[in-house]
């Protein structure tokens, strides 16, 4: 297994290097004592990268996506985002971060709901009105403006955590889970909207995700883990083209790059839990 | 022996020293009589009590007392220890009152819960109205302590003689520095401390009878008070009174409102309460057969 | 550990300091201007440390200082023979007994009502606007009434107190109850009917036990607002004994100091009756595998 | 069509059978001589209740069914109490048998009318009215009937209906005493303290020693018996409506200050998360988030500080006060022995208690709207 | 598309049918009108079947399962389990349900929790010993007897729910979505043990899912649904052996049974929820 995956290996060298970690360890201080939730963790994510995290249940994949976003203080190593650190790159709004749940405020509508980092970032009233109305196109809520969060589906509610994540029109998006709770088909057409975004729009985008098949789907990389302590155990990188139509994922191709990932997850995976 | 509930007006204190010495002396039991002692409180209404049946006996003022009577409950006096008045009314010497003739525009501390009716046949006199305003007074609900005069909320409070007077005392005002308007001297007293049981009681004879003998032991009990103040202050502070040297002092003042101890009522004093209570028009129509004096001739017998 | 506990207390007793001096000052202010009166009569003038410290010793001040409450409640609490009526001890017993009697009473009572609302819709409909509006007559002027209308049917001595505890400490259990016993999820009653178990066994084994974490949390409300009651029950019987006959007594003989160290006396009892409350709900919530925080 | 006879109405025909038996109801005042008058009050009062039962137990429409009950059950009531409304002291066994049996049937309406389910908002509206309403009703209806039946002494405790006669002849007098107490002292207190709880919480908030500090103290102060105070404001601010507007203040600082403080600490880690990764400054989190998130548990504190205000003004005027005042007036005119105006005082205040709290529960449900409590409404 | 699937096509014709639906339609009244929650569904489950729903978010799979439970009745039509109404067949004890969540009692150690339904049904002490002890080795938790709910993780919280239905030996069971919390190797392994258990204990399972691979490992027959209203679109049978390991799912006829349900839940399907 290539543990030293700190060298994109990949074809443009020449890009940028959007987060560049090395040596990264995050030890947690609990009452039973330290959880080492990261460890030794060496990666380069350049500029353009769709790169997916992949591993069992606390492994460590939230807990990087929040040292990124500067959530949380690494113990060890350094981290750097576009050459800032996180909390220089988290104050200058570098990233939109979806969270693994939805995380609508209930009092707002979902025009308000996406107005908020807007509002906070201090836009003019017609560009919050011009983004607003963007961003819920993009995820096809137009029409639902003026609902509050409970009186949309789950899946709907997701989609509008999305659109506030997207609003303010971030080079880096962080996204944990965000299709976690959705049913295979409203899955599978976020993921080909994501696809289409992505190709669009050129964002770095770091995914975390539980499915197999999404993460080979939609990445050019992939970053397997496994846990106690959670560390890098794999680096994938997809071979398929970056235009996927959706039965992509019934070639051979598709199904190999899968039984790798499946692979390397069994290997760093207990069962009891 | 036969029980009887007497019901106070006020907490345990030397104002009702007659009682609790009766008690810790014997003079009840030596009637073949077994006496509770309820101590009352501020928001005790010892007619209330009686008229539930909570006591067989009570000690009242007499205005309130004709009050309830004229409210259905048909209160009756028995006898009368407290022969004069301790109700007096204290300004501070430097202060804006000097005489009756300055109350105008001031602001007075009065008691309520029936012991406001001298007050108001005082200022009735006067011709005071008791809505504030530059021709009038302004009327306190007064607390039961001398704080409205030591914060000088009020430019007069109320006191007794026996009790919150020395009060003032204990706060540093000396006796030369107090304006007293004594309700008596005055010639405004409404009868205070008397017993009082439900008249239709006194039908039955036996009753009568145990009252004769609860009200020859109780004078009996305040007439060793008055010859025994010290140790009369001592009993009433084992039975729950506050301050020692208080009840002492209060003991001496009490001696001075008991006139003989005898507790016969004064029909004169009776006849003017009534008709203060009437011109007050704190009752409807004027008062009959506020008192008997049955009891109170069996007892001296 | 020590270092978390060390951040807890320093900030409490530093605020505390800050109270006590916060104290002292208002004990010369609001003793001053009295002590100058006196002064004046007396002819006496006085340096203002002289000052300072004559408003610090009144025998009846305004604001009685925090040492003198001191020195009156650790005389009265620990100089007295118990069963002394000058002893805080003492008083506090007689308190604490009809608190107690009150809220047990109140417990049992705002259970029974909770479990009616919960199981009847008639009574959830027409009851729970009036327990709401029971609360909102002030019981505490009715006390003195409440306790003679009693005494007329013969109930005296600590119930008639423990009912005006009752009254005040039934409200925030059945209000917590109701919330207790609907606090299962749908999930978890349909459980329950998946095993056709009775409307006994659901409210045993299930109802039951989801409300106890309400319980507790409304049993320390419903136990301070029956010590309110106690005390306020004690005002009408005539000031013989309890924390609320020494708060009347010394308000009538205007002894501040007698005063103030009751309310100590109370508030120590309040925060014991309140603790052990919160510690019984641990143990009882740590046997059922309450997660610990 | 039949169905089988509810319980209640099973009991009231057995209880207006018993009745038959314990002839008359009340005794009848000399001064009323035509004894053919209460024989057809009785009739009536027999035959509304039976046609009440008869409806319960034959009528289709579960709506009509509940009307039918109400008017029968109450109209009955109404006759009943003409038997006894002479003089004090005339009701016999029978009549609260009888009096039973209405209680009976004006529970099965309840029961009936429990179980409707209006489409429109103004039938739902009435009928969340019109329940507590008979509930309250019935308590009254009993009192009177033993205050009157029993002809307990007037002192101890009068009669609703001439409580109610007392308010209306001294409207003038309880306005003044409302506007003292409520108006002045508890609108004042009220404002005053929950302004500063809230105030308070939010430094405490601002500044994490200050809370660490205050709230374990202020945990505490919420549980202590509050009310000891009154004498002691009493004595620090006059006998005016400060010194209760003090004791008023005193007693809803704490519920404020706790409720709020907890309330602010409810949001997520996750929402705050978001707040962060926007690079959000403090007030913008506190304004955007938090206050919102808040909102309930600031609702609660006034929920509850809206009957602990009214409580401690009145206690608190018991210590002293000018002569008007609700408190004054309750302790005063017990000792005139004015009970009637006693219970009108206290209606009155549990009137407006009532309508205070409502209100607040009101905005709270407009303003908190999105809170899961208001959206599950399941009954 | 095979719209009246109310003949079971299957080879065991001889088989007692435990479920049959006939023109069975329930319709919710809410505050903004009637929703049509299920309309006109026939379909006979036969003893020994392992039947899967899936289907679009809200086509009313929960409902229907809560139908046979007697936890919603009926507008229209009829449905008998085991020839009884639903009502009998519950008061019988007829079937286990395992909830979507694990739905534990938290002030419950497991052990307790697995002898809840064994309390309410009235089993002696000596037999609750016996039947706990027995279904907690069947889904791997002997050893935690004693723990509380929190002090698992979700993965053995949901396997303890399962172990609660099997306790009291239901002959059906009813599985709502039981796995759809659990990360994709738990969620393989206890694919592969309530296939062993069904193949051991001739049970008959209805189970709802949103995992077309799911669906296909696991089913003698696969019922997919569409919402508004909630009806059966097509009924799949599995012409997998009974015998499944895991590669099952890589081979061709797999992903053939695999691509008809994914067509046929897309046809069935709207976007935007
Ligand atoms: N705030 C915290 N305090 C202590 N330990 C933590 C904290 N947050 C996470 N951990 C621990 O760190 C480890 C990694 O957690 P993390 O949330 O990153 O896992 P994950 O890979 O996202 O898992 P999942 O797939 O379940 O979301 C876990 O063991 C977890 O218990
Ligand atoms: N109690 C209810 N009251 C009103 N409508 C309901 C109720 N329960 C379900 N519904 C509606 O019935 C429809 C079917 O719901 P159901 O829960 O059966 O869907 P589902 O297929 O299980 O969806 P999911 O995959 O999201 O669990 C939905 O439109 C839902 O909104
Ligand atoms: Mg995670
Ligand atoms: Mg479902």
């Amino acid at each position: 297994m290539d543990m030293q995956a700190s060298q994109p290996s990949h074809a443009t060298v020449s890009a940028p290097s959007v987060i560049s970690a090395a040596g990264l360890g995050l030890t947690f201080q609990t009452n039973d004592g330290p959880v080492r939730a990261l460890s030794d963790v060496n990666l380069t994510i350049n500029k353009g990268e769709f790169v997916s995290f992949i591993g069992p249940s606390g492994c460590g994949k939230t807990t990087f996506l929040r040292v990124i976003a500067d959530l949380e203080q690494p113990t060890d190593g350094t981290i750097s985002i576009n050459g800032m650190s996180p909390r220089e790159a988290r104050e200058r709004r570098a990233y939109g971060y979806v969270f693994q749940a939805a995380a609508l405020y209930p009092w707002r509508t979902i025009e308000k709901n996406v107005a908020l980092p807007l509002e906070i970032m201090g836009f003019s009233d017609a560009e919050k009105r011009e983004r607003i109305a963007r961003t819920l196109a993009l995820v096809n809520l137009t029409g639902f403006e003026k609902k509050f969060p409970w009186q949309l589906s789950g899946g709907m509610q997701q989609r509008a955590s999305i659109a506030r994540a997207l609003s303010f029109d971030a080079d880096l998006l962080l996204m944990d889970e965000p299709f976690g709770a959705l049913d295979e088909i409203v899955r599978d057409h976020l993921n080909e909207q994501l696809l289409q975004l992505w190709a669009r729009t050129e964002k770095t985008i770091c995914f975390v995700t539980h499915s197999i098949p999404e993460a080979v789907y939609l990445s050019t990389r992939i970053v397997v883990m496994s846990p106690r302590p959670g560390r890098v155990t794999d680096v994938i990188e997809s071979t398929l083209p970056r235009e996927r139509p959706l039965d992509i994922r019934e070639t051979p191709e598709f199904l190999a790059i899968a039984a790798r990932v499946r692979d390397g997850l069994r290997a760093g995976h207990s069962y009891d839990d | 022996a036969d029980e009887v509930t007497l019901q106070l007006k006020w907490v345990t204190q030397s104002q009702f020293a007659g009682y609790y010495v009766a008690e810790e002396k014997g003079f009840y039991d030596e009637e073949n009589l077994d006496v509770t002692i309820k101590p009352g409180g501020p928001d005790i209404a010892p007619e209330q009590v009686i008229a539930g049946g909570g006591a067989d006996v009570i000690v009242d003022w007499m205005a309130p007392a004709l009050a309830a009577r004229d409210k259905g409950v048909k209160l009756i006096n028995i006898a009368q220890p407290y022969q004069k008045s301790g109700l007096e009314m204290i300004c501070p010497k430097d202060g804006p009152v000097k005489t009756e003739a300055d109350f105008k525009g001031k602001t007075l501390g009065v008691w309520f819960f029936g012991n406001e009716y001298p007050f108001y046949g005082w200022m009735n006199k006067l011709g005071l109205s008791t809505e504030g305003g530059p021709d009038g007074v302004t009327v306190l609900k007064q607390s039961f302590d001398v704080q409205p005069l030591v914060q000088k909320q009020a430019d007069c409070i109320s006191v007794m003689t026996y009790n919150e007077y020395w009060q003032a005392i204990d706060a540093g005002f000396k006796a030369e520095d107090l304006l007293v308007f004594n309700y008596t001297q005055l010639g405004n007293d409404m009868l205070e401390d008397g017993l009082y049981v439900m008249e239709d009681k006194l039908s039955d004879a036996a009753f009568k009878d145990k009252m004769a003998r609860f009200v020859k032991a109780s004078m009996k009990g305040w007439k060793y008070a008055m010859e025994n103040p010290d140790e009369a202050a001592e009993i009433v502070v084992d039975a729950g009174g506050q301050d020692e040297n208080h009840q002492k002092r209060m003991m001496g003042e009490v001696a001075k409102l008991l006139g003989d101890a005898s507790g016969k009522l004064d029909p004169a004093a009776y006849e003017r309460t009534a008709k203060l209570v009437v011109d007050q028009k704190i009752v409807s129509k004027a008062p009959e057969g506020g008192y008997t004096t049955e009891i109170f001739d069996a007892a001296s017998k | 550990m020590s270092e978390a506990r060390g951040n807890r207390i320093i900030p409490v007793l530093v605020m505390l300091i800050a109270i006590v001096a916060i104290w002292y000052a208002g004990t010369y202010f609001m003793n001053a201007p009295f002590q100058r009166d006196l002064d004046r009569r007396a002819g006496v003038t006085r340096s203002s440390g002289d000052l300072f410290i004559a408003t610090m010793t009144q025998p009846k001040p305004t604001l009685p200082a925090p040492h003198q409450v001191a020195t009156n409640f650790f005389e009265n609490t620990f100089l007295r023979k118990i069963t002394s009526n000058r002893s805080l001890i003492y008083h506090a017993g007689v308190t604490l007994s009809s608190t107690l009697l009150g809220f047990v009473i109140g417990t049992v009572l705002g259970i029974l009502i909770a479990v009616g609302i919960v199981h009847f819709t008639s009574l959830d409909r027409s009851l729970m606007p009036w327990i709401i509006a029971s609360q909102t007559i002030p019981i505490l002027a009715l006390a003195p009434m409440i306790i003679v209308v009693l005494a007329a049917v013969n109930l005296t001595g600590l119930l008639p107190k423990a009912l005006i505890s009752t009254y005040l400490s039934f409200f925030p259990v059945a209000v917590g109850m109701v919330k207790g016993l609907r606090s299962p999820e749908i999930i978890n009653l349909d459980l329950m009917h998946t095993y056709h178990a009775s409307k006994a066994q659901t409210f045993w084994k299930l109802r039951l036990p989801a409300s106890v974490p309400f319980l507790f949390a409304s049993m320390k409300v419903a136990i301070a607002a029956s010590l309110v009651g106690a005390i306020v029950g004690e005002l009408p019987t005539g000031a013989v004994a309890g924390i609320g006959s020494k708060l009347l007594a010394g308000s009538y003989y205007s002894q501040t100091i007698d005063m103030f160290a009751a309310l100590v006396a109370g508030s120590l009892v309040a925060v014991l009756l309140v603790t052990a409350v919160d510690v019984v709900g641990a143990i009882v919530q740590r046997r059922m595998g309450a997660r610990p925080s | 069509m039949m169905r089988a006879l509810s319980w209640q109405s099973l009991v009231a025909v057995l209880l207006l059978l018993a009745a038959l038996f314990q002839l008359p109801l009340a005794n009848v005042p000399i001064a009323m001589t035509a004894p053919a008058v209460a024989w057809t009050t009785l009739i009536l009062v027999y035959g509304f209740l039976l046609a009440g039962i008869g409806a319960d137990t034959f009528m289709r429409s579960r709506l009509w069914r509940g009307i039918v009950l109400f008017l029968c059950a109450h109209l009955a009531t109404v006759f009943l109490f003409t038997l006894i409304s002479d003089e004090n002291g005339l009701a016999r066994p029978g009549f609260y048998v009888v009096l039973a049996a209405c209680w009976l049937l004006a529970w099965r309406c309840v029961e009936i009318l429990s179980g409707l389910q209006p489409r429109s908002r103004a039938g739902r509206i009435i009928l969340a009215l019109i329940i507590p309403a008979i509930f309250g009703a019935w308590i009254l209806i009993i009192w009177e009937a033993v205050t009157r039946g029993l002809g307990i002494p007037f002192i101890l405790l009068p009669p609703p209906s001439a409580v109610f006669t007392k308010l209306i002849f001294s409207l003038s007098v309880i306005a003044a005493d409302v506007n003292q107490t409520i108006f002045k002292a508890v609108l004042a207190g009220y404002l005053m303290g929950c302004a500063s709880g809230f105030v308070a919480a939010i430094l405490a908030d601002r500044f994490p020693f200050m809370r660490r500090g205050l709230l374990p103290i202020g945990n505490l102060v919420s549980a202590l018996p509050m009310i000891g105070i009154a004498p002691i404001m009493v004595m620090w601010f006059g006998f005016d409506w400060q010194s209760k507007a003090a004791v008023v203040v005193i007693m809803t600082f704490f519920p404020m200050l706790v409720n709020t403080v907890a309330g602010l600490a409810v949001t997520s880690t996750m929402e705050r998360d978001l707040m962060r990764t926007y690079a959000a400054g403090y007030w913008q989190t506190l304004f955007k988030l938090r206050l919102p998130a808040a909102g309930p548990f600031v609702f609660n504190a006034l929920k509850i500080n809206s009957t602990l205000a009214l409580i401690g003004a009145i206690v608190a005027e018991f210590f002293g006060t000018p002569v008007v005042g609700m408190g004054f007036r309750i302790s005063t005119e017990v000792g005139r022995m004015n009970v009637d105006m006693v219970w009108a005082e206290i209606a009155v205040a549990a009137i407006i208690g009532s309508l205070f709290y409502g209100g607040v529960a009101l905005v709270e449900r407009a303003v908190t709207f999105w809170h899961p409590s208001f959206r599950n409404g399941k009954a």
